[in-house]
């Protein structure tokens, strides 16, 4: 699926994606809580896009660890130590593999997962990042069960992130800011599942135009 | 926006800069991190710190100083700090006992210090933790992310920094601050929105005649907007929150918080703590200190919060010992 | 109007008995009066009152206590006491060894005071009165009522107080509060109106780009209004008419206060601090002493004013002097 | 011209007359100074009405010593002092007469005068009460000297403060908390010239009607 070039190409793309939608994760944050998720995802983002272009990766894994120790220095809030640890439990599931196939993507996609449980302590269903991550993953290993090749792989994720995100809104939360609305977060989408669902999506996108 | 600044996105960096400039008696910068580490640490203590987001001046930074913290991490304004910066001011300040973290139980906190706490530890630091989350607006429940953190948390840092200053070790320190946590509880109310400046605008609109009653420290939503009521009326509703939740027994020890979210001025929080020390002496209460004034604020919001710890013996005596920080001065007597 | 007050007419009362409450160690209400006096007055030396009308709290009565102040007389909402309440304190107050009446420069101020020191030195008490004007925003002149006095009179508290409890004589402690009084230099500046709770609207209007600069502390106009500009440039702008007027030279030593009018948050304060340190720096300045936060308010009105007082060492000494008051302490090393 | 009765009348009217123009002067003085001298004035008048509603007045002297108590006691900021020294060296003024004449009435204005100025270290010309005052009593004096009678001292007294009220509009402030406007305070009228007015105002309509 990827080589190391690809997989910074793909990053880079998803940075952009997330500068572009500052305004509109910053607008689903203000509505349910402090209206910041936008500006740190673009914050952290900037400093993922800094690493990359500094460049001198090893391996991906070496890619994920040094991109998830930019986010966990820079996004801050409760996405920054989140996204920070998927990106460190994606590198360490990476080990030192030079290039990756779409299994290695979907069993990165569930280690991030596992990080961000163990982290948030958190679980599906709570009106968080996970509710789109969660279901991205499942779908991709569906897929990967019926023998679809990587752009399907890819194409499964992003469209059940996207369904994961929309869906949130029919979710109370229970974990991060928006817990404290209880039934008042309804109707709301999650901006931490936006985000994510932006960036598998980006990713899906940018090995389609390869 | 109409504020005193320069670039909304240099005002973090300008504040502790400021800051520093101020008391330099009492703090200084660590080098590019946006920590304030207290001048003339106390060797052979443990040392106790705390932070969170920026926005709610004087905390966290306002209370480095003897009896109080060692350290303070400024997030940017709203934001949690990242661990990196917690980890320095962890490493800055650890004398040897450990250090005690004093967060408010927000996600975003809980996690980032989490990480830093790990941090800290794989280098061999001795680090607690203790959650603060007094406001009695959230429901209380395991399930959830559970209270906020709210101006209680500063009767944390002056309790914990107390028992940090008489030498106790830090398993006594940190059991001292929970017992205490388990004891205070706040409920807050808003006048008017507050503006972040990176926004630029408002986080929350309010009707000229409505108030907002169990707000948090950032403009979240409370329980319910209502049409404005008298100081007396309001001061009696989050009184009465309190009260259900932590009821307050003839005889009882207490200390009082009377907090301003930054816009309310002094006069009315004198008007509410009139009203407030009626309702607690009515129950049998004696009020052991009160403190009125702006402690952990909103940025410009208006608007106050009641804070009630129940006070045994250890914990008044804790209350009452020296501290020398910018914005809390105990002086023993 | 959106206050947390109860019916406007009580709001006065209710604030003093708020504030008795709150600091009992400090002070207690002289019955049937609006005057706060401190507990447990020193004998044997000059007692120091001031007073004037409410709504800049914590000024006064936050500055009663070991110091500063013995009594301070609370008029109305931004109106003058009258002369049998000040005659109440000073009599409260006086010890055998003469009271100093530390008045801001409003008519209305220096003849209330007047009458009601005519009145004490008819009962053969010695009364002496100094007089502090440090705004720089009005023009200085013999011939009118001449500038007003606002935030820099907490240092003139200070200064005063400090010596009154060194045990110096009436003569001197007034001396050396004029002598502080010659070097003290303030001015102001507003972002928002406020609003008095009897009138119950805002006393003026600026548009949402607009600022008004030489604001006094009862939202009365100042020199002009401009569109807002930087922290940085309206700082400079203030210290500039400050240095117009009282030029700093190199190796001057001052003491720095940045006084938010009420609805500033200390954030932006302390943004403007570290602005005005720079330009004292830039100038060879040293900076003995910076006060950051709520001196002197204007009830809810945003924005700010600076103060620069110049220091011989005997200013200095007594600026370091102990103080243990509500709303100032300075803990001596 | 008047007994102790009357004099009772004649400052319960003006007290009422001040009451009904609480709002105004407020105004007048929002515009240059404050914005409390209707607040003020109402509250120390309320107390006039106390005091002479509690009665047991030995002399008109004693009257306006108790009335110019309740003043400084209870009417605060510039005007208190100053309206209080005014009602308080008109009783010194009195002595111990039982009634007043026309030229009693003008010689208590010209020692009202005197007070405000040794209290306010005013005099005319500086946009203040005596700028209104002063006119009113030299008017009083011309009609006195011209023979008129009790009314028509009091009408020349009342025309003379209005005209001198409404001319401190063309006066720089120099006295007082509109001084520090300087320049920007030409073009209104000075609230304690036209609460002055106001109360020689009262006086003469009180008389005109009995
Ligand atoms: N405990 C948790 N587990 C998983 N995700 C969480 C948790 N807490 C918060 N989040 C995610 O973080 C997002 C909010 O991020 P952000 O706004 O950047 O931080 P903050 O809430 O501190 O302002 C939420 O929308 C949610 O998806
Ligand atoms: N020094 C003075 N001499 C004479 N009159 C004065 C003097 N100072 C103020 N005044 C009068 O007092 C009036 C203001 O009274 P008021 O508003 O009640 O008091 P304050 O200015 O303290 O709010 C002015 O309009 C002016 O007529
Ligand atoms: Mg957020
Ligand atoms: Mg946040
Ligand atoms: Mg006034
Ligand atoms: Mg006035």
């Amino acid at each position: 699926m990827a080589e190391l070039n690809q997989l910074i190409g793909a990053l880079n793309h998803a940075a952009d994606v997330i500068e572009e939608n500052k305004q509109h994760l910053t607008e689903l944050d203000g509505a349910i809580g402090d209206g910041d998720h936008g500006i740190n995802m673009s914050r952290g983002f900037s400093f993922v896009k800094k690493t990359l272009d500094e460049g001198g990766f090893q391996t991906p894994a070496d890619l994920f660890k040094k991109s998830g120790m930019a986010l966990v220095a820079h996004v801050g809030g409760a996405s920054g130590p989140l996204f920070g640890t998927a990106f460190l439990r994606a590198s360490m599931a990476l080990k030192d593999k030079t290039e990756i196939n779409s299994e290695d993507y979907i069993s990165i996609l569930k280690a991030a997962a596992e990080g961000i449980k163990m982290r948030g302590k958190s679980q599906a269903g709570e009106k968080t990042m996970l509710d789109a991550l969660i279901p991205a993953y499942e779908a991709g290993e569906t897929a990967l069960s019926q023998g679809k090749d990587t752009q399907e792989v890819l194409q499964a994720v992003k469209a059940a992130a996207r369904t994961g995100a929309t869906d949130t809104e029919k979710l109370v939360a229970k974990k991060g800011r928006s817990s404290y609305l209880g039934e008042r977060s309804l109707g709301h989408q999650d901006p931490g599942a936006a985000s994510t669902a932006l960036i598998l999506g980006a990713i899906a996108d940018y090995f389609a135009a390869l | 926006m109409k504020k005193l600044i320069n670039q909304p996105e240099n005002s973090l960096n300008e504040m502790l800069i400021g800051m520093a400039k101020a008391y330099p008696d009492y703090l200084t910068r660590l080098d590019n991190t946006n920590v304030l580490v207290r001048k003339n640490l106390t060797e052979q203590k443990v040392a106790v710190v705390s932070g969170g987001g920026s926005g709610h001046e004087p905390t966290h930074a306002g209370y480095i100083g003897q009896g109080m913290l060692d350290a303070a991490v400024a997030g940017d304004i709203f934001t949690s700090p990242t661990p990196d910066q917690i980890y320095e001011a962890i490493k800055a300040v650890d004398r040897g006992k450990g250090v005690l973290l004093v967060v408010k139980n927000y996600s975003g906190d809980v996690m980032n210090f989490d990480m830093a706490k790990e941090m800290a530890e794989m280098e061999g630091i001795a680090v607690e933790q203790v959650i603060v989350n007094d406001d009695v607006a959230v429901e209380d429940s395991t399930f959830t992310t559970g209270r906020r953190g709210i101006a209680g948390t500063v009767l944390i840092h002056k309790i914990a920094g107390a028992a940090a200053e008489r030498g106790w070790d830090l398993q006594k320190v940190k059991e001292t601050a929970e017992k205490a946590i388990k004891s205070i509880h706040s409920m807050g109310m808003a006048l008017s929105p507050c503006i972040v400046p990176s926004a630029g605008k408002p986080n929350f609109t309010l009707a000229e005649d409505e108030v907002e009653i169990g707000t948090g420290i950032h403009g979240e939503p409370g329980t319910h907007r209502e049409k404005i009521k008298s100081a007396d009326e309001i001061t009696q509703e989050l009184f009465d929150k309190i009260q259900a939740d932590a009821p307050i027994q003839s005889g009882d020890d207490v200390a009082l918080m009377v907090n301003g979210m930054g816009a309310t001025p002094l006069m009315e929080l004198y008007i509410v703590n009139n009203k407030a020390h009626d309702l607690l002496v009515s129950l049998g209460a004696h009020i052991h200190r009160t403190f009125v004034g702006e402690f952990m604020t909103s940025i410009e919001m208006a608007g106050m919060s009641l804070t009630v710890l129940k006070l045994d013996d250890q914990l008044k005596s804790l209350l009452d010992d020296a501290a020398d920080t910018p914005a809390l001065k105990v002086i023993k007597k």
